[in-house]
């Protein structure tokens, strides 16, 4: 099934097997939904799947009530990039209840966003914002790049004890791929998966860069390049065991993603790496992410500034380079 | 009712066809049309407007459909006379902000539709270099100063640019035009509060087409009227039909008058349609059948047509010559942003920072 | 006018006294006295509560000034009269969420005052094991849910729990506790809206306080009365003398039943002062003499004392053993915190997520 | 004079000098301010310096609006914990205006706000969240540790094209130094500063912590360690060259910043500098940040969280031990 299609599923089944899982949103419910919700209200009521005014922080603000009383609140910010307005909820209120009282509240809300980036609709419909989120302690940040990874995460998020934001990002909604129907199918949180072994580079990778990631390793095959492609699926929990155990072996690592490249995920994934595999690498790790850029509007330059196959390769022929010492500082240009 | 700006203290409209029942786009068949109260000349304008906005809209319609044109575009038709009204009411320095559903807003504020489809089209000639998109569309000489793709995100900005107008103690108007959805923002609620309490030379324009993207305004908001919003905030809210021209010019000028005048902000409903639904391409499975045929039945470009033709202010010929000259703006206007150099890849080096070497790697 | 709720529609007060005209804490001279109209019990209730209240923060005041407490805080005093109509109107079941300045809203929930302080001075004995702070007090077995340093936050948030109790088809109420300055928040708004949208059992408690930190209220809305937002959202707005107890218990009570009746939210606005500024230790030279003079003069506790023993209700000595048994409370309440133990350094080391497992580095 | 006076200093030559430019935010007007602006409007007007609502939407909204026009507004958005309430204006208009109307527009607004981290004011009312704005293209970010930088940073923030994100250290406000008065002075954005010359190790640093890594210099040097430490300034634009330059003579690096570390600016640097630096450096990179919490208002707690420092010199000491490869992978813990 596709994407969408897992994800409805797992949004049906939630609601299916328990009374606490609602659904609110802007245009989720019957007949204007489209997408992973709808026909979920005419199945079960538009008390459980409530269209709601567009009002982001309010939105995300009842979810947090609603789970604080109980509730498995799925609460959907429709595009990634109007998810600023609810980030004071998200920042101070969701992540922070369990500590601020001492574990006698809590807010397991489910917040899934997409990610527009690709279609063509400029700067204010594009962005991928998981770096926010990662650095907010409290918050756990999921981003599944297959049907199945999409199903099993999702029906996670849904049921996990703690405040989840789900990404799905649009340019994967069309494919394809075998999922569990089983309603207890569930994917840990925390654990990432190689979903293509290799062994001369690992590119670590979640969401939709997970497919330019895996288009690479096929390219870099037909030069006899043997590249790993380890897929976070979430960035916290982030699991630095697979990516020390994969990188451990290859020696090697691209991080590739969608978001912005500076001071995005990327940054944290290689600060880590470098401390952790310091001495055992062949060499830097490289970055493939998104320029440093509004996303322009028209096609061909947007898809320009995406990770794309021609730069990931790129990138990992440059981790092959015989030496990789950058010994004259001086060499270096200023990035500011 | 129609054709006088209403007060938001009018009984409720039928429910499921709110405010739809003022949409006559017409005076009501009792009363003398009150056209005449229109200088002749801004009775043409109005249709001159309202005709090349049907025009320029139903041609990216009718592009987009058979494949010619590439682009998102989220249609205004059924919103002419409002845009039209602004177009007559406001000066060339009044400013404005506007949205995505913009196409309207920027012909009649004067933006050319070579920089309107060059950009929705992402060519060099587009208002941006095409770098913007569909949403994003500003043309400072003409007062267009802003487009949002983010609904309720206009407003704080049009504030602003109203504290500039209030600063330099010019009296020029700044409109933040917007939908029905938008006032359930926070934005607009602490928008609206500032430009009360300062004051402000602006108009709050609420273009209320009764949806939000598929949800039907009464599933966001418990109140009737969104104007009755405007008691929270100490300024005058009013309710108008804004499928006629006639009335809206009149309301538009009380508000702008009000505004130049340093008499504060207004909160003014034209209560439409959008006939096209959300964006292009909406199946509009979610309007009910009746509700759409009687939108189709108002609809203000049409029903304008006929008033003017009807009240003998102007002869169906010389609506043709008007209607004519319209498509070949837009042809002409089409054809060269069709030729036009398509946006280079290098825009994306430029306008990140004033200066690139700001960027990081 | 004052011991009953008045609606929003009353004549503007005085300019630079906002509402302060209407805080007598009494009745009108010329009116019988309407305690009558409370049960002896209640009446007494309340006393004790107000009493309880002024008492906790006087001692933290006192504390603080000389050194002997350490803790960050802003005084409720003068606010009295409204959290204990709460307290007397609200079910034990009934939830509320508060703010920083929740001393008295939590006494008048039932907090005890061995979590507050204990939450206000770090220790372990606190409601959140001291981890949380004066701002974030939460204490859900008696209901309050929440507790909110950030202004506008909590709304929202109080929707959501509204939402639950209207979903599991419980008649609890939810109360919301805010202040006038939280209602030019884009969060207020987009919270009454879905509260008056759906229905929901609501009530918006604004503490009109006549100031957001240094700012009067007068300066950062054109309205007289934030009651008069109630209709932008299509609910009731009702403005009441936040210092009188009598008309709060009515005001609160009639909000409360309509919210429990499944009749929807309510804004009421209570208007009140803060007597010891926005921070313990505010030095206030932004409130003019006089205002802060009628103010003391209207002190809710001394009035209500005096009202009660004026009217026959309770004697003089009555009161002085209901004092007395608050100082006692207090005293002993305090003693409990100042002897636990401080929040253990490894209280860092829980709580972040449900399992610590999942905790990066 | 101190870093609040320097601040006050600034405001009021920049207010004296341009009628473009004036501020706007929550209790900056006498006579309740307090702060750098108090006294401002008494000097200068209440239509200059403006008291607004609590509407940190609005108030960067009207201040981008403003500067569209031709202003130079300072909002000040009180407290840093609150900027997730302006996040979308920040990032959706302030950010993008330029590329959005290919230069047509811009927004050369300058948005002041205090980190209040130390004050034991509690988890809402101490968070460093410069990392988010990094992320976004089109930003700048400033970050002053002495009083003299901040005199000079918010005069240039002030007067520069781009919209600046300014962060003021609340436990700075009382640090005294040397600030010259020339209305004139400004510093560029984009140029670090070393604060203290080194040769053994270079700790890398802004805002607050810069204090902290100063006196672990100190400390340092007493066991004959010679840590240079080098104050980046401002984020974005960020000064590459000049962590090259340090570090490529010292040849480790310690971050340190009161940002949570997780995914915070120094996952940046750390990448930056690892990929620069390969072959040439003698240890990984080590951070010292704040501790992934949400802040505990119990000052112990919170100290606890933030470097320290025993912390600094112990992550010193760490890239100081004789053998640093890591090859043993099985070693690394999950973090996930
Ligand atoms: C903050 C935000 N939330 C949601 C959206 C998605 N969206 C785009 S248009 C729209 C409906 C807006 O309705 P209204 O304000 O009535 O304007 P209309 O489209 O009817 O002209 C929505 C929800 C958005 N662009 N921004
Ligand atoms: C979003 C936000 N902005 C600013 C502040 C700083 N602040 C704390 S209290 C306060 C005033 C709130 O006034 P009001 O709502 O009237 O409540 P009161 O303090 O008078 O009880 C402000 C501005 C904050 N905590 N949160
Ligand atoms: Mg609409
Ligand atoms: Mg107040």
């Amino acid at each position: 099934m596709t994407m969408t299609e897992a994800l409805h599923l797992a949004l049906d089944q939630a609601l299916e097997r328990d009374e606490r899982v609602f659904l609110l949103g802007e245009d989720i419910a019957d007949p204007g939904a489209s997408g992973p919700t709808a026909g979920l209200s005419t199945r079960y009521g538009t008390q459980r799947v409530l269209d709601t005014p567009i009002s982001e922080a309010a939105i995300v603000g009842a979810a947090i009530g609603a789970a604080m009383a109980g509730f498995r609140p799925v609460a959907e910010i429709m595009i990634m990039d109007f998810i600023g307005i609810a980030a004071d909820q998200l920042v101070n209120n969701a992540a922070k209840l369990r500590f601020m009282t001492g574990g006698r509240t809590s807010a397991p809300i489910t917040v899934r966003t997409q990610v527009y980036g690709g279609l063509s609709t400029g700067a204010t419909h594009s962005q991928s914002l998981e770096a926010w989120f990662m650095h907010i302690p409290g918050l756990k940040v999921i981003t599944p790049a297959t049907p199945r990874d999409a199903k099993g995460l999702l029906t996670t998020a849904i049921f996990d004890d703690d405040p989840c934001i789900f990404l799905e990002p649009i340019r994967l909604r069309g494919q394809r791929g075998m999922v569990p129907l089983d309603p207890a199918f569930a994917i840990p949180l925390g654990e990432a998966e190689v979903k293509r072994p290799g062994t001369d580079v690992t590119l670590i990778s979640y969401g939709r860069a997970v497919v330019e990631a895996l288009k690479a390793a096929d390219r870099l095959a037909t030069d006899g390049i043997s590249a790993e492609v380890l897929d976070l699926r979430t960035l916290v929990p982030l699991d630095v065991a697979a990516m020390v155990r994969s990188v451990g072996r290859t020696r090697r690592a691209v991080v590739v993603h969608d978001a912005v490249g500076f001071a995005g995920p990327g940054a944290e994934i290689t600060a880590i790496v470098q401390r952790e595999l310091f001495g055992t690498l062949l060499a830097p790790i490289e970055r493939v992410a998104a320029r440093f850029v509004p996303n322009p509007a028209p096609a061909a330059l947007e898809s320009s500034i995406y990770p794309s196959v021609e730069r990931i390769v790129a990138a990992v022929r440059q981790t092959l380079r015989p030496d990789q010492a950058r010994s004259d500082p001086t060499k270096a240009g200023i990035r500011g | 009712m129609a054709g006088t700006p209403n007060d938001s203290t009018d009984p409720p409209d039928q429910p499921g066809l709110t405010g739809l029942t003022g949409l006559t786009g017409s005076s009501d068949p009792d009363d003398r049309d009150d056209l005449a109260s229109l200088a002749p000349a801004t009775a043409r304008r109005l249709y001159e407007l309202m005709t090349l906005m049907k025009t320029a809209d139903d041609r990216l319609s009718r592009g987009i459909s058979s494949g010619e044109l590439l682009t998102v575009y989220w249609p205004s038709r059924g919103q002419e006379a409002i845009a039209a009204a602004m177009g007559v009411c406001l000066r060339s320095d009044d400013q404005l902000v506007t949205t995505y559903r913009g196409l309207h807003d920027l012909i009649g504020k004067g933006v050319g539709l070579v920089e309107i489809y060059g950009e929705m089209l992402g060519r060099q000639v587009g208002a941006s270099r095409g770098k913007g998109g569909t949403m994003h569309i500003a043309s400072p000489g003409v007062g267009v100063m802003l487009s949002t793709g983010i609904v309720g995100a206009g407003p704080p900005v049009a504030v602003g640019l109203a504290m500039a107008a209030q600063r330099l103690g010019l009296d020029r108007v700044v409109v933040a035009s917007f939908g029905d959805g938008a006032t359930n923002t926070g934005s607009f609620h602490e928008a609206a509060n500032m430009a009360a309490l300062w004051d402000l030379p602006l108009v709050l324009l609420c273009q209320n087409n009764l949806y939000a993207e598929m949800t039907p305004t009464e599933h966001t908001m418990k109140i009737e009227h969104v104007a009755d919003r405007a008691a929270g905030y100490g300024m005058p809210g009013t309710r108008v039909d804004g499928n006629d021209p006639v009335a809206l010019v009149s309301a538009v000028t009380e508000a702008v008058e009000r505004a130049r005048a340093g008499r504060g902000p207004t909160l003014l409903e034209c209560v439409t349609f959008r006939l096209r639904g959300h964006y292009f391409g909406d199946p509009m499975a979610y309007i009910p059948a009746e509700q759409l045929a009687a939108a189709t039945e108002a609809d203000p470009v049409l029903r304008f047509r006929a008033r003017l033709v009807g009240s003998g202010a102007c002869t169906a010929g010389d609506l043709d010559t008007i209607d004519a000259a319209a498509v070949a703006s837009v042809e002409e206007a089409l054809a060269t942003v069709l030729a036009a150099p398509p946006t280079a890849l290098t825009e994306i080096d430029h306008d990140v920072y004033a200066d690139a070497r700001n960027c990081p790697a």
